[in-house]
């Protein structure tokens, strides 16, 4: 199994999830986290004084696919995410010995 | 009614009417997020609805004739009030008592948190507010003979009740009591905690509701003069020593002095100077309040070795709060200048005060707690008033009102 | 002026002066957080400039003189108002007439959210107030003759308009039409969800807009009388029947009683009742505050149909709901008791009070379309009235004021 | 007293008493996250402690007897207050300037937040309002001779001081920054960013704020007459000027309006007219505000460079502020129809009235600073003042009060 | 090392805690997540508009723990997540080659 | 490439963001989190009755970097996030098999 794991811009997260539903990703867990980059963030000015905010608003989706899939999801990921604007994120892939559907105990690509 | 009366009247009006609102974020801040919308909703629902019904049918059924147990219906459909009648002189009460009427209900929201079904809460409002809350005012408050004074049962026995302290405060109280024993728990309660989702919300309302409470007690003698003036600065002193005394108790009991204590604190004193206001003088609202702020902060613990999830703890503030200033009324009233009543214990009167204050407390509590429970039954038997296990665990405001209280993601996920 | 009449109009001016900041927190919880302060200081704004403008040109030109279409300006920078002139008899409907002034301008706000340039709305404000909101406010409410009759030419016809209906609700609710034409549609409208980011903000705004309409309503006719008490009594059954009948409207409709549709439906019994406070008695109020609520609740429908996307429902609520007031005038008006004016076809009159409602509302519309649209033109030419995309997709807290609504996190990133 | 009088009293009492938790409001949504709770119980303790303290000593030593430095005791305990006594003359009085006795510990508050221990706060109150508010309150408004005239030392001098310009704004900022230097800075402050926790908050502390000043500005004159109509719109133009100008000097100097620039504006221009609100007509309040605007969005940049933590600019706005509108009397005091006294120098009078207005002011400080100083170190010898460092970054919310203002998560874990 | 990552609903928190102290597991990390998957959504509806809803409220837990312990952690979570409903998550394991305390620098098991 | 998850204490995260700058780390991610460990929590009261919080505020870092520069990255995390006291937080190096940047389709070392 893979961890499929993606940074993108929160508006996108729309997009991504329709475009992983069309090639059978049927679950999937997301996170609200900031990202720090190239992008660059913006000041802030509370009563003159300024403060910099490195940190910009992204999604974090985790998908857990089948070793097979991987390929594809991360693809699918690029393509859906992807606005060619800087600061669109990244995705990565990592190993997962094993993974157990809580509710029934099932394990593996039956868990996913 | 000459000018200033009108004018102040209205602005009393104003400022009960925000009552509401406020005890509504008061409530709302306590509970959890994902049940937090409902439970302003209940507050705004008994906004919305009882001042329809008051105006169709409560004012006249709670105020009108010369009756000893209820009213008529002369005054029905607004009938006979308004400008072409009177000069406005009926409908400014009308408007004024309608909002007393419209936050009665809505203090026992706090009680039924978290597990009761919208609809049921919906229909139980007006029924509540006609069956309940009509006959406690019409004994404390209504009728009037043709010399002006007043033919309600308990208010011919010679209790006293400035501004509601039995017919809103231990009525609603005692009503919340018959709620939960009909509802029951809420799924795991209480090895679960249930921390307040938004202490400032709490402290808004709190806020809202000590700021209108001077037009619930200073504007209930009707004119502006002394009694008004004292009615107000009673309020101010008991709100101030409720507060101080809740969290001074906190303190020494649990080791903090918390935000949640003062608002609590604030609430019981005011709570526990409404029936008092215009009885009493000088340092007894100080005395009235600190005494509230210990007591409610002790009585807020007993729902746990009673087995009773009232959630808010409505019991604990209102009922006891309403029943420790309405007895000490029996201990300090003070007539002459406020006027012709029945002196207190400490101010030179028999203990007769203090026995008529224990039996109108005593009336209401047998009466509105049998009603409640006779209401929810029905209810529950015929539409059923609890929500679904799978509601309750998803929360009221997605499955009540298909809401979210807050939205705060940058995505399209809801929060 | 008496002091009753003193105390009573500054209290109704600072109640109508907190209304804005209700409507700016109505307003910001329905958007999303990323825009929530760009939509708070679109309505604090109108609260700073536009008393300034009215003070120095504003009022003079909306009241002054005996003219027909415009007053003059002899009143321009205060002179001729104050303790010193008159006791302050002009200078307290100076400052009441300008918390009217200062929200109207502040209604529009709903429409543009999230897409509009700060530095735009800026300078929109005190343009819009002073070529749209005083024009026709001479024309409803302005002007006196010798004898103290009102002279401006829709007043002169015999329109009615209690507390600004036609001058506010519908001049605003056009407005943003208008506004909503110039700027178009936020980029991923409709398909992209806008939820409400705080539906607790959104129900503070609505009980401070409920509370502060108390003096918006019954302050209007300007004196502590039987007027004052109807108009008051009116304001309080319409917002109690606009929120019930929306509800429950919703109810059938999509399924749910919810928050939203309470707080939108007060507020629509609550414009609907504007026009109409000191001109109608006994049930009136109420059939106007259902009839506001449900025609509401349908009307924010029609942005989708129509295309137009008025973010908060500025046209539905305000325009529809001014409108449905208004118009209903012109079936329930009541002179006797409430004073010397055309009776509605309920209540014998004829046709003739309706069709000058009708034709009050219409030049109001036809006249605040045509000027908004070309305010907004020019300023769309000369200064650009639309924020970049990026700035719209980035929120404009951050892009125009360089600040975040929410930063509850522990560490040091911005949330 | 007549009715009006008394009902606008009562209003105006219940206005100002609002103001506190405005201002808790106002303060805690600027502050961070985990100390918000903490800033908002500073000033809720301050109105429930300092009322009791009124009441029983501070109002008899503040303003009883004929002295000039220091009142009597024959008020104490409420004695001689009330129905009773006067038809609830002296009692009105006793709540109206209770409740400003109230808010001037909490503007402190601001200051010190994030790091002083509650307990020593919780005994600062008290004393400071007995040891510093009540004397300085008797110079300027305490004691009266046989012909009413007052007899504090700084009003006979016949500096002018219309709603506590001088006793309580300038005076609590000055107390501001002795707390401050006493308590010494923050950890990480000035590297580390504050910046508001919630923008929504300061907002709506802010419209409270504005709202109940205008029972603060124009109750001040205790009638019901053209002073009480001038004084609330000078409140009125104030606070818009005030807005405006400090909106507009961001925008100029950083480049962007913002929020908290537009709610701190009309702070400080409340804060500037409120000395003046009596005293000045005409366009004056305008300049006043704008000056205020101006000068005091650069003075809260003044902290930086003198390495001075006064978080959240009390010194800035409420000292500098104060100062502004307590020296531009000397320039537009306009007697004649708003009373006898003294003309600025603008309005035909001498030197004189500004030299007074300076001296009252300096004395303030001077007295405030030291006594402030002296208090706070005394109580840093015996209970120790500063909260551990432990606890100041744990946060105070929890340290001090075992509470957290935010529980939004949907698990058990506290947020 | 093994991390071991489980997106289970919010209320049963309390209960995981409480089985994975008494396996010994002493610490862990948990996220406020949203979680996509085949429980569905709800809908929410403003002012008529309806709004689907389709990420629901999950937490997620990661513990790093020593690879010996990793089946038993596993298990464990599985049995005290469980409600046997639709929703109920899953666990996953996913390989770790070191880990630090940073405190005192330690690393590997003794880290934990 | 590897992947470095840290747990921090939240007001650490401007000296552990400017260490890693200084190191040639561009990129990382940060997610709120709640952490349980031997720190403890505390206790919160409202009207008498008692909470215990166990979970602590914290800070999770994410970076993907270089196989190479893992080693540096974990030093200089430990570092700079190190106040001696307990519950100072932990950090861990899970190998990544892929990592790709969305914009431009970069991946491996040129996608971090
Ligand atoms: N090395 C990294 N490890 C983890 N997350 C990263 C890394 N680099 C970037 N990110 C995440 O990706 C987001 C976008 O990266 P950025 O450098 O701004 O633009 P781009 O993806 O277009 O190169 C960042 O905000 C951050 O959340
Ligand atoms: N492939 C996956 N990768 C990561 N998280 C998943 C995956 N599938 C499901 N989840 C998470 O598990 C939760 C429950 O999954 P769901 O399919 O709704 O029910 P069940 O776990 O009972 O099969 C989801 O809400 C999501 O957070
Ligand atoms: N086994 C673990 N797996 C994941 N996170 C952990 C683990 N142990 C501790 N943590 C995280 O590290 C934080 C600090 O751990 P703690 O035991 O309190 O102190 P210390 O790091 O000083 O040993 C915890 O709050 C938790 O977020």
């Amino acid at each position: 199994m893979k961890l499929i794991t993606a940074i993108i811009k929160p508006h996108k997260l729309d997009d991504v999830k329709a475009a992983l539903k069309t090639i059978g990703v049927d679950g999937m867990t997301v996170t609200e986290v900031r990202g720090f980059g190239r992008q660059g963030g913006h000041t802030e000015t509370y009563r003159g004084t300024e403060y910099q905010v490195d940190f910009l608003p992204k999604v974090r989706i985790e998908a857990v696919v089948d070793d097979l899939d991987a390929g594809d999801v991360l693809d699918t990921i690029v393509s859906s995410a992807r606005t060619d604007k800087i600061g669109d994120g990244k995705v990565w892939v990592s190993p997962v010995d094993e993974i157990v559907r809580i509710r029934t105990g099932e394990r593996g690509a039956e868990a996913v | 009614m000459d000018g200033a009366t009108t004018a102040w009247l209205l602005v009393c009006s104003a400022l009960v009417i925000f009552m509401t609102p406020g005890l509504a974020f008061f409530y709302s801040g306590m509970d959890r997020s994902r049940n937090s919308l409902n439970m302003l909703m209940m507050n705004f629902w008994s906004l919305l609805v009882v001042p329809l019904v008051w105006a169709v049918l409560g004012y006249s059924l709670a105020f009108g004739g010369s009756g000893s147990l209820l009213g008529n219906l002369d005054s029905a459909f607004l009938s006979g009030t308004g400008i072409g009648a009177d000069q406005g002189e009926s409908l400014v009460w009308l408007v004024y008592l309608g909002a007393f009427a419209a936050i009665t209900p809505a203090l026992i929201s706090g009680a039924v948190a978290d597990r009761m079904k919208f609809s049921a809460w919906a229909v139980f409002v007006p029924l509540w507010s006609l069956l309940v809350y009509v006959p406690v005012t019409f004994w404390i408050y209504g009728g009037t003979d043709a010399d002006g004074a007043l033919t309600g049962w308990l208010a011919t026995r010679g209790s006293l009740d400035f501004a509601g302290g039995t017919a809103i405060h231990v009525n609603a109280g005692i009503a919340a009591l018959a709620a939960v024993v009909v509802l029951g728990r809420r799924k795991g309660w209480p090895s679960e905690g249930h921390p307040p989702h938004s202490m400032p919300l709490v402290m808004i309302g709190t806020a809202i509701l000590l700021f209108g409470w001077f037009g619930f007690n200073s504007g209930a003698g009707g004119l502006t003069d002394g009694v008004a003036i004292q009615a107000f600065a009673n309020t101010f002193l008991a709100a101030a020593a409720g507060g101080f005394a809740w969290a001074l108790t906190e303190r020494v009991k649990d080791g903090h002095f918390t935000n949640l204590g003062v608002a609590s604190g604030m609430v019981a004193g005011l709570v526990a100077i409404t029936p008092a206001a215009g009885f009493v003088s000088g340092m007894s609202p100080i005395w009235i309040g600190l005494a509230a702020g210990v007591v409610c902060a002790f009585a807020v613990g007993l729902k746990f070795s009673a087995g009773f999830d009232d959630s808010l703890d409505v019991v604990g503030v209102h009922m006891v709060g309403g029943l420790v200033g309405s007895l000490l009324i029996g201990l300090f009233a003070n007539p002459g200048a406020l006027g012709d009543f029945e002196a207190g214990l400490l101010n030179g009167g028999g203990a007769g005060l203090l026995l008529e204050q224990f039996i109108a407390n005593a009336v209401t509590i047998v009466f509105s707690f049998a009603v409640t429970f006779a209401i929810l039954k029905v209810l529950d038997l015929t539409m059923g008033i609890r929500a679904s296990e799978d509601d309750e665990l998803t929360g009221l405001d997605v499955s009540q009102h298909a809401e979210t209280a807050y939205n705060l993601a940058e995505s399209t996920m809801a929060r």
